[in-house]
């Protein structure tokens, strides 16, 4: 039993720690090609700093011990030897634990990444992820998760995070957004998805990741874990055909984007609830997440916030669809106007917590050292003004071919001289 | 010597690129490009915003060629690119002052 | 050991859909530029459909009751809670085993679609695979899987989908083939890969969730299981090998197409035989299976019928490999002339009744809504005829760059301007 | 209990399997575009070739009985079914753990192809691996983790293959490149990276599926298990973060290169001591590898050896800093000088022994068949050279597209006629 | 016939097109391409190694004009194209010998 | 004034950079293109079917010089782009009535 939950759990780690990078390629693929490798930067550095945070006192912040219920205490910072060994065994449940947990710490900073793609500067925005895990993100997590949490005492159902990790992130998002301003050219420029079939792939890696994320989230392999695999798959499924559904009504056009997108506002919408609805409320959750989030998208071109890759209109829009609908489609009695209360209230708590905080610290970061990128920076490329680089070169040029016979051509701007090793 | 440059569909580029060689000539230069003109774009669709492409893609030859043999080459150009659609592009001809082999150093007609 | 079971099997079904976007990319990448977005979707809707039939009524059909080893029963028909509710517990088992085949009902029709790459109507394809499951696969699945299934009960073997999977799909493919006839340019215009490392990937995916798909098929995790995951690999591996062989010889290259085609082969021929052979049994069917289907994939310039992206070469002649030499080789005593037969048997049927089902369908869709694309947008590429999209822009253009400083340069194509949010 | 670890390890090796291909993209992304395909068919061809020998002889002489410490025998070559078989049943244990080992055997030899790229004959590349792994990998194998291995039995602590597979692999790498020589243009003309984003999938991959390497190769998911999970985790952050900070005071800026790098390094690093050292152990490891192994890779331009893509910079200086690191960091009383000396003798042994035979095998192929590609090859690009392709055509010309109203401009230089079938 | 040759900035292309466009030119032709000059390159690092990269991105315009038309379409495409900052490029007019349009084969300013 | 016009195998790139600025020529147009001539192109190979490619990668280097510097300007391009294998390209060299320096409005000599 122990070893089977062990090896289920440490599996799933695994696959929720490769939702970062898929999602890194998710938001690349949108942006354009001058700002992509700094938009798949700014999730791999969550993959670094969060890593770190964890074991100095990101854990034992979110799930050791408790003061009243907001927030844990230091006991297991550095995370000491005698929190993992039990009569010197280690305790291969708290260890798996602890690994899956610190995948959902470093998703969700990374999340926030494309409401703010193309126009921060990276040093700010790693010290802005940092603070942000600190004051906002082990808080809630301890709020949601944590035994003595004040939401889960209350009895929110919030299986594997829709409140902690998509509603939080996206009201994260909006807050810094807001301190961010919109990038230049905003409803003026198309800003269109560079690389379409990365998208796809991002999307790809996050759906298999997500089967970690929610079905481990039961952290055993049982009943409860299977139907939640099911209804993940259930409600993802009907959410992409809702947002295409919409998009072709609309729009005339059954478009890539529209499918990833659909996905993913799926996986979110069914993050806290599919524990907890059977297969036919799963895929209602899911059409409904699909056509609200196709809808949502459109709102930052009517509102005028410049919600680069749309984390509101996908993660904050589809965290409140799963976690409202859960109210009134939760089995086993559960569904009501009573649950319903807590789950809004759930929602409305986290969501306006992460907004107010996030607002400061952004406001915070561009009032000391800067948040937003130059002009200069921003219009030439963030990928070069930070990060030294350019994303492709498909060239010939420069390359030494004596025989120059290959059948793709030459970008010959990467004519590139070395001279420093 | 001219150089006469043709603007073409891509998809003509085989047909002309056969028919310069059945009238004798075996060499060309070849860019791609766009091109603004008549030919309307398209549409593309982006999580609901839509936008305008007006630029289509064109492929540019650059044929040098003897004086005698310029006004010929224009017509077998012309006649190779044709679909008889808007977009089928233009030829232009341009007078040049000297050519060269690079390999040999030739110059003028021998270049070629 | 239930646990354990139901960790394997939900991982397992993680893995087998993470196939789907891995065929997505296996294809994407074999097309032109102006399609791959198509290509791509193609398998994506299918994650999105069959999710949604499963639950209305494909795993009723597929497994529940009998009519005649035939067809199921439509009892479990929108997945009620009595069905995989036992005293009040969640039935893991059921619930994970549910979830598990949902993914291969995703994954056999779009197999078919690299068929029918580059020309045919997006929506009548959706409509395609709707019908195509509910009357081809999952009659199909029901007998070779279902404890009544006439193939089943014939002692038909067929592990993990040889006969169910890829002889289904590939001779359904070659049904919609004959109707929707021949590419433009077919024979006369090359017509190449536009991203190998795309194709790599795809087959890297495949070739990872494929463990899923063979040793999950065992649903636990046992002996069977472990010696079908190593067969797997022996017979992929084998099975590149060989394909590479074949191809320098005959062709003078090892190309990185080959390789990548080579362990599809292997991995088709090894999923209905690897848990009946020895390793070096697995060893010989990796290898025939790449230098017969290396063979295979030129007879459609020889035959005429385009089969685009080879899945009849691939998946029916490798399928058909793997169950009919599993009919000599299985161990424990049953292989022989008998077994040979019964494999022949459920090749055969699955065979002639797919390929006749899938022709009368994809007819019938011609003469209705009509199949194939019009000429116009055939030429112009479907990404932009039904999806309105571009694969890729890799364009400084138009993007606002003040300094224009990036290595990579501009195709200006991309001028776009916006119109409308 | 025995479910759980097939389970465990069964799916382990499917990951460690997805770590070849991950591989590939981590190097392929990293050299020009045109000898991508090349680079990436160096990996691939590692999982054809071992899979066979595996069966054939390599399991055996690894883990079957034991001449001095040295080597095993050849009892369980072809892997007959009497080593399988106990009691008529199917021995999980040993068929997963064969599984899940043939994955090392493959990763190992690929590994050393970073130092190889652009410029080696692709079957003399085929012929040293085969040669490679079986007098180096097979024999070292067996030191390190048979029962009987000298190194084993010494006490040398090599937890998931520091020794056994990063110093092997780079120190083998190290003696081929001396015998190959430089890359035409070493030193002169820039050769940086033709995809980028394909580098950070290919250390995705590797990352997520290092956790089947380094968790798995504890056999069983208990707390040790975890342990390394959790750690692995841990330094690969703390890497990354080292990198980083190495690279942007020394050179102003936070690439991704370096940070795909840094999570290798910090992976290499991890292996052999993760499941001896607390999680602050492994952030130190982590944070050391990664400065250590930025340092180091400027080296090859200093010493004059062509490394090309840092097999010696990130795995050989990687795992030395992993395996001595644990002689003074191991927990439960292990650490000290002793153990120091022991992990020294383990990582001299293992290094001397390889780089020697390397050098020799390299040596070998180059006096007869030839091992470095012609100039003209090499210019020209190994592609086009050994796998009649290019890797990428994002043109639309010669594609028959009637109204080439594709938004992506059409390289022209893939204008191709088809001649043959 | 004269044939304008514009090498601009990129993000200028689409202000040059207006220009064009409200003088009443319809059509042109783009490429891409790359230039050294003036304007100084940027860095980049690579793993250690930091390269120069001196050729910077540029857009290349092409557009056929009647000669009545010529000096004042420079003038128009040259203020368009202005930033004033370096780099901003060249514009150079050659003169044509003839001028055709595919589709109909019209010469001269009827080919426009 | 005069356009020369380079036609040269993309890895004689640099040394044709070289050349003009040893010259004293600061400034230059780079185009990407293929070439299709003498020089034979390859086989590729996909799943069986084998393809001929005729077009071979040439980078298209673009130059505006003073009449006086025309001719010499020339020959350092030819004997840097030399490799003496064929397909080593073509020079040509065209009239040019005017050019202009978008920055500033300079024009002819002024605007290089
Ligand atoms: N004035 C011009 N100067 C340069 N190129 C032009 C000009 N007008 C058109 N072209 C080129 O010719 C192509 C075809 O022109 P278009 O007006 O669309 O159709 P058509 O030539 O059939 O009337 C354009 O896409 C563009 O590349
Ligand atoms: N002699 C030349 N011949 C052709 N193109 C040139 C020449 N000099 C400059 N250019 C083009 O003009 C662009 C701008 O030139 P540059 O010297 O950088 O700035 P500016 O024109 O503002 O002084 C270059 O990038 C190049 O494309
Ligand atoms: N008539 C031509 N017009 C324009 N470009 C040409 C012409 N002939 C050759 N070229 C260009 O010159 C390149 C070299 O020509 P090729 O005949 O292969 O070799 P060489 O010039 O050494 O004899 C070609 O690839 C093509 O780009």
């Amino acid at each position: 039993m122990e070893a089977a939950n062990i090896a289920f759990v440490v599996i799933s780690a695994a696959m929720v720690m490769l939702m970062t990078p898929g999602l890194a390629f998710f938001y690349g693929g949108m942006v354009r090609v001058k700002s992509a490798l700094n938009m798949l930067m700014m999730s791999f550095i969550s993959l670094g700093i969060i890593s770190l945070l964890w074991v100095l006192y990101g854990f034992s912040l979110a799930f050791s011990g408790d003061s009243g219920g907001i927030i844990g205490d230091l006991e297991a910072a550095g995370f000491p030897q005698d929190i993992y060994l039990v009569d010197g065994e280690l305790d291969g449940a708290l260890l798996s634990f602890a690994v899956f947990q610190l995948m959902f710490a470093i998703l969700t900073p990374a999340l926030m990444s494309g409401a703010l793609a193309d126009r921060v500067k990276f040093a700010s925005w790693a010290l802005f992820i940092t603070l942000w895990a600190t004051v906002v993100y082990f808080p809630v997590a301890h709020w949601v998760w944590a035994e003595d949490g004040w939401l889960y005492d209350l009895g929110v159902i919030d299986f594997a995070g829709g409140t902690a990790v998509h509603i939080n992130a996206g009201a994260g998002a909006l807050g810094a957004v807001l301190v961010v301003g919109r990038r230049i050219g905003f409803k003026k420029e198309p800003m269109r998805p560079h690389n379409l079939p990365m998208v796809l792939l991002g999307a790809a890696l996050l759906w298999f990741g997500w089967f970690g994320f929610n079905a481990g989230s039961e952290l055993a392999p049982d009943g409860t874990s299977s139907l939640m695999a099911l209804n993940t798959q259930v409600a993802t499924g009907a959410a992409v055909v809702g947002w295409l559904a919409y998009e072709r009504i609309r729009h005339g056009a059954f478009t890539t984007l529209g499918a990833a997108s659909g996905a993913i506002a799926g996986l979110v919408a069914i993050t806290p609830s599919g524990a907890h609805v059977n297969p036919m409320g799963a895929m209602l959750i899911g059409i409904v997440a699909g056509v609200a989030c196709s809808w949502a998208v459109s709102l930052k071109f009517k509102l005028g916030y410049d919600d680069s890759l749309d984390v509101v209109g996908v993660h904050l829009v589809g965290g409140l669809i799963g976690t409202l609908m859960v109210g009134f489609l939760a089995t086993q009695g559960r569904a009501g106007t009573e649950q319903f209360g807590k789950q809004a209230l759930g929602a409305v708590s986290v969501m306006a917590y992460s907004f107010v905080v996030s607002y400061l610290l952004a406001l915070l970061i561009q009032r000391t050292i800067g948040f937003r990128a130059s002009e200069e920076e921003e219009t030439g490329g963030l990928d070069l003004a930070y990060h030294a680089e350019t994303g492709y070169d498909f060239s010939q040029a420069g390359s030494g071919s004596a025989g120059a016979s290959n059948g793709v051509p030459a970008p010959v701007a990467a004519d590139v001289k070395k001279v420093d090793a | 010597m001219k150089l006469i440059t043709a603007v073409i569909k891509p998809h003509r580029l085989d047909e002309v690129k056969e028919a310069l060689q059945a009238f004798g000539v075996h060499g060309m230069t070849v860019t791609e490009a766009s091109g603004y003109g008549r030919q309307r774009g398209h549409t593309e669709v982006y999580r609901g915003a839509e936008y305008t492409v007006d630029l289509v893609p064109k492929v540019r030859v650059e044929i040098l060629a003897e004086d005698a043999d310029a006004d010929q080459l224009i017509d077998v150009v012309v006649k190779a690119a044709r679909t008889g659609k808007i977009g089928d592009g233009k030829v232009w001809c341009l007078p040049v002052d000297t050519a060269v082999r690079v390999r040999t150093g030739e110059r003028g007609p021998d270049a070629l």
